[in-house]
């Protein structure tokens, strides 16, 4: 275990952080899975913060002038250079520290919220540039599955069958005809500290994930899963339950990769069918049986080869 | 643009230093309750008190009252119900906002 | 204003001899300028590089076109290269090679003017150990047109080659003897 | 005052960007952008310059580490070249309205395709609405002085804009000459230390970077736009406080033997001291031709510019870079319009010269001039053409 975590004893129900450093009054859709997400991270992390937006809902929802929901100092720049921008906040407080023009032992942690789109896609270059080269950042992705902020077009993060504005299906399309990208994986490549996935479904897990990652010297990567009510044709206040549906079903397994070793942090011993997850969304109603049996073999498959790397201790 | 109609939120002269925003959270002052269509209600006969209602809203719009159960405030309450769904004693029911 | 074009191969060092003559040059408090050819070549290939050195302030940015002084620090490049375009008629080349003054000047186009030849490939490998003629050839260009002090120039290379610099220095000196004038 | 020394000018820029002691540098290796941020890489290597060097992996990267680093409170330098400020151009428009002066040193550079390394202007001049303050440096001494100029104006908090010095790739960038570094105490004395008022700070969090909808984004840019205006007078006053210090003048506008001038040559960058060696020469042969250099080509200098050009009957711009199917290339068409509202201005021809590296001699000047006398009797027929060009 990395000795920055060693004192960490974790959240419990009963000593949650009292402070929200974001505040209501955003803009986020009813029952919107992923401003859940980023309150809880925040929450975890606390007010000693620079946070850092890519462009995406997120972002619209918390800062349409004058009002921003931000409780700690925020930017945005553009959509797929937040991980390159925390490099440059990480790089000011590392030089600003030094030359004594910032408080040497204040802990400033940096953060970033960006959407599958700007991690997966747009922002995947960056992001990887900034792992590579190592600064103390801990890099949020909020997974809704798709560009929802531009009206749900598929991102490389878009899983398997599912229905977007850019993946119809039709005579000759099922939907995404691509497996979901493997973001923990490429960000685990890099070599860093701290990689995890979590959803807000299990909100204690999160919270400890993201303050381990934030605890962690050097780059840490968490993938959050986060149900999006608008994009998926679901039911609002459904959110929390498919988030923990998706879990349950092996199809969004929570795991820790921690100097390069897998641990599975939420054992499904007894998965639900998929089936019982997709139905309950519109992006995938149009599923035949086929497909959905594809989904469940190929989620049995990469649950194994998870339960495989984590045995490999 | 009518003359009249002017919809600006401020003169130029007015607009903060690189469009910043001075006043951190200060979007406590947008009222979302007006999105809201149903409205949580709270059986606290039912209530234990655990706080999911409070940890899994996305406003958040819960906080906990003197004698430790938790209130929605219906200033930000946009009424997705998801504390009605998690609540695990069913203690909460959506019902339809009176206008 | 007195212009010299350097002709090397890549990794020979011609721009580092421009550079060099510059620093002299500006060091004894004349004015000066030296820049390489801007190409896309490599390590081996033929390359150029410039000198301006002048009692005034320098005020042009031109490409070097009919300079005075044609220094050629590899014995193969007059055979492939025309090392004497543009060179004034009044001009001087300076070359590293051991052939005798009349294959070189056949070599050199049938150049009739001013010559200066050091076998700079053999000091260079007899002092440095390597091929490498750029420093020994600025012996060759001390003696050849006086254009820049000596002791500056050699106040460039110590700053330049620092623990080198001896080895160069001697070089250079050998070259001064050995290089003949015709 | 420092001593007159041999550098090449991508080492003494480095070494002037040191003496402004930054704290961050984040940049990306392009041709002929190199030799200064390996100088700057060593001087971090060796703790003479006590910076982080960012090694990011994109220009467009590098810039956004910039605007993350200027944020957060630490003086910020990068450094680029054509297909790197081209792909810096989307975060180029954020800077300014963020107010974030970070000071870039562009070694101008031709755009692709065909692929070129060598000098001209297309790469600037394709950034020319960003609104970043903007400078051309005419040689290493000026590169350098408009190093710490940049800095002291970007940083004063009645500017706050990033600022570009524009350099010509090998023509500058490359070229050793002599070049004077001032003692530190000096730059010092010029510089302050980078005090924001507003910064990335969890002890006073503020928002940066919001969601400009329609009721604000115009005021905004207005904003903007007025705050950049106003940054003219700063430019100015320290370039005084510069002549002050360090004894060396600069204008927004430079004119040389334009008394009685009736053709002028207008020129950025460092082409302007081969002009004057032809207007020396033309001068010798009885023609009347002066030269006019702009400095300052953001904020356009308006004021300084009509005045320049003040008597002249013909006005040759000769533009780095094409616009392709404009009426001119990009500094005519801005001449053309700064003289529009000007009674007896000049005529102004365009000559588009320079580009790729192509060398534009003496000789060429002469010919635009002479061009320029010809186009006083016979208007010509196109609004611009190409010098040098192989028919």
């Amino acid at each position: 275990m990395l000795k920055e975590l060693a004192k960490f004893k974790g959240f419990s129900a009963k000593n949650l952080p009292k402070e929200e450093p974001f505040a209501p009054g955003h803009r986020a859709c009813q029952g919107c899975g992923e401003v859940l997400a980023l309150r809880l991270a925040l929450k975890a992390l606390g007010m000693n913060v620079i946070a850092v937006s890519a462009t995406g809902c997120m972002e619209i929802i918390s800062s349409p002038f004058p009002y921003t929901s931000w409780r700690v100092p925020w930017i945005h720049i553009a959509f797929e250079n937040a991980a390159a921008v925390a490099s440059g906040v990480e790089s000011a407080l590392k030089a600003l520290k030094r030359k004594g023009r910032f408080p040497k032992n204040r802990r400033v942690d940096v953060v970033v919220f960006a959407g599958d789109g700007g991690t997966a896609d747009i922002g995947l270059q960056a992001l990887s540039g900034a792992l590579e080269r190592g600064h103390d950042f801990v890099y949020i992705c909020l997974d809704n599955e798709a560009y929802m902020n531009t009206g749900v077009q598929r991102s490389s993060c878009t899983p398997y069958g599912a229905m977007t504005t850019t993946s119809p299906p039709g005579e000759k399309s099922f939907g995404q005809m691509t497996w979901k990208k493997n973001v923990p994986a490429i960000a685990a490549a890099h070599g860093i500290p701290y990689v995890a996935t979590a959803t807000p479904a299990f909100f204690l897990d999160l919270m400890n994930k993201v303050k381990k990652a934030a605890l962690v010297d050097g780059p840490a990567y968490v993938h959050i899963f986060a149900p999006c009510p608008t994009g998926w044709g679901t039911k609002g206040e459904e959110s929390i339950m498919l988030a923990k549906l998706a879990v349950e079903t092996r199809i969004f397994p929570l795991y820790e990769v921690i100097e390069g070793k897998y641990y599975i942090t939420r054992k499904i011993t007894k998965p639900k069918p998929v089936e019982e997850y997709l139905k309950r969304q519109r992006r995938f109603r149009h599923l035949a049986e086929e497909q959905i049996r594809a989904i469940q073999q190929r989620v049995d498959a990469e649950y194994e080869r998870l339960l495989k790397l984590a045995e490999c201790l | 643009m009518p003359k009249g109609k002017d919809t600006a939120l401020m003169s130029w002269k007015e607009v903060p230093f690189g469009c910043y925003i001075l006043e951190p959270g200060n979007s406590v002052k947008f009222k979302t309750g007006d999105w809201r269509s149903f409205r949580p209600v709270l059986d606290k006969e039912k209530c234990i008190k655990c706080g999911q209602c409070y940890i899994m809203c996305p406003e958040p719009a819960y906080e906990a009252d003197e004698e430790g159960y938790y209130i929605v405030d219906l200033t930000y309450c946009k009424g997705c119900g998801i504390c009605a769904n998690i609540c695990p004693k069913g203690a909460i029911t959506m019902v339809v906002e009176e206008v | 204003m007195i212009e010299v074009r350097l002709h090397g191969r890549g990794g020979q060092g011609a721009v580092t001899s421009a550079e060099l003559i510059a620093v002299a040059a500006i060091n004894q408090g004349k004015y000066a300028q030296a820049f390489p050819s801007f190409g896309p070549e490599r390590r081996g290939a033929p390359v150029m590089a410039f000198v301006r050195v002048s009692e005034d302030p320098i005020r042009t940015r031109e490409k070097i076109y009919a300079p005075d002084v044609i220094l050629v620090l590899d014995p193969s490049l007059p055979a492939i290269v025309k090392v004497t375009a543009g060179l004034k008629e009044s001009g001087l080349v300076i070359v590293n090679s051991n052939k005798d003054e009349k294959t070189l000047r056949e070599m050199l186009g049938g150049w009739q003017g001013k010559l200066a030849v050091v076998d700079a490939t053999k000091i260079a490998l007899e002092e440095l150990g390597l091929p490498i003629t750029n420093t020994t050839m600025l012996g060759a260009f001390l003696k050849a047109t006086g254009l820049v002090d000596r002791d500056y120039l050699e106040e460039a290379l110590t700053e330049r080659f620092g623990r080198l610099a001896e080895k160069n220095k001697k070089a250079m000196a050998r070259a001064v003897k050995e290089t003949k004038i015709y | 005052m420092g001593k007159r020394i041999a550098k090449e000018v991508s080492i003494a820029i480095a070494e002037a960007v040191k003496q402004c002691k930054v704290d961050v540098i984040a940049a990306y290796p392009i041709t002929p952008q190199t030799h200064i941020v390996e100088h700057l890489s060593e001087l971090v290597a060796s703790g003479e310059l006590d910076a982080e060097y960012v090694t990011v992996e994109s220009e467009h990267s590098a810039m956004s580490a910039c605007l993350g680093s200027v944020a957060t409170g630490a003086r910020t330098f990068t450094s680029t070249s054509a297909q790197g400020l081209a792909l810096m151009h989307e975060i180029l428009f954020i800077a300014p309205a963020l107010r974030l002066p970070v000071v870039m040193v562009v070694a101008n550079r031709a755009l692709s395709a065909p692929i070129s390394i060598w000098n001209d202007h297309s790469d600037i001049m394709a950034e020319r609405d960003i609104g970043w303050i903007q400078t051309f440096a005419e040689n290493g001494q000026e590169a350098v002085d408009l190093v710490y100029h940049a800095f002291r104006v970007a940083e004063d908090r009645r500017v706050m804009f990033p600022f570009i010095v524009n350099i010509d790739g090998f023509n500058l960038s490359h070229m050793i000459e002599p070049i004077e570094l001032p003692d530190q105490e000096l730059v010092d004395q010029y510089l302050p230390p980078f005090k924001p008022k507003y910064k990335l700070d969890p002890r006073k969090p503020i928002s940066m970077g919001p969601v400009g909808i329609p009721e604000i984004y115009i005021e905004a840019k207005k904003a903007q736009d007025e705050a950049f205006k106003n940054a003219y007078k700063v430019v100015v006053k320290a370039w005084d406080e510069f002549e002050r210090i360090f004894g060396r003048r600069y204008n927004p506008v430079e004119t040389y033997r334009m008394e009685d001038a009736e053709v002028a040559l207008l020129i950025m960058g460092s082409l302007a001291e081969t002009a004057m060696t032809a207007v020396d020469k033309m001068r010798e042969a009885g023609k009347k031709v002066g030269l006019v250099r702009i400095r300052l080509w953001r904020p356009f200098p308006l004021k300084d510019f009509v005045k320049a050009v003040k008597g002249v009957k013909m006005l040759a711009v000769i533009d780095r870079a094409l616009s392709i199917g404009a009426t001119g290339g990009p500094v005519a068409v801005e001449a053309r319009s700064a003289l529009y509202q000007v009674p007896g201005r000049p005529r102004v021809v365009n000559f588009i010269a320079g580009l790729g590296g192509r060398d534009v001699t003496v000789e060429d000047f002469e010919e635009m001039a002479d061009k320029a006398y010809f186009y006083m009797k016979k208007k010509p027929k196109e609004p611009y053409e190409m010098i040098g060009v192989k028919e």
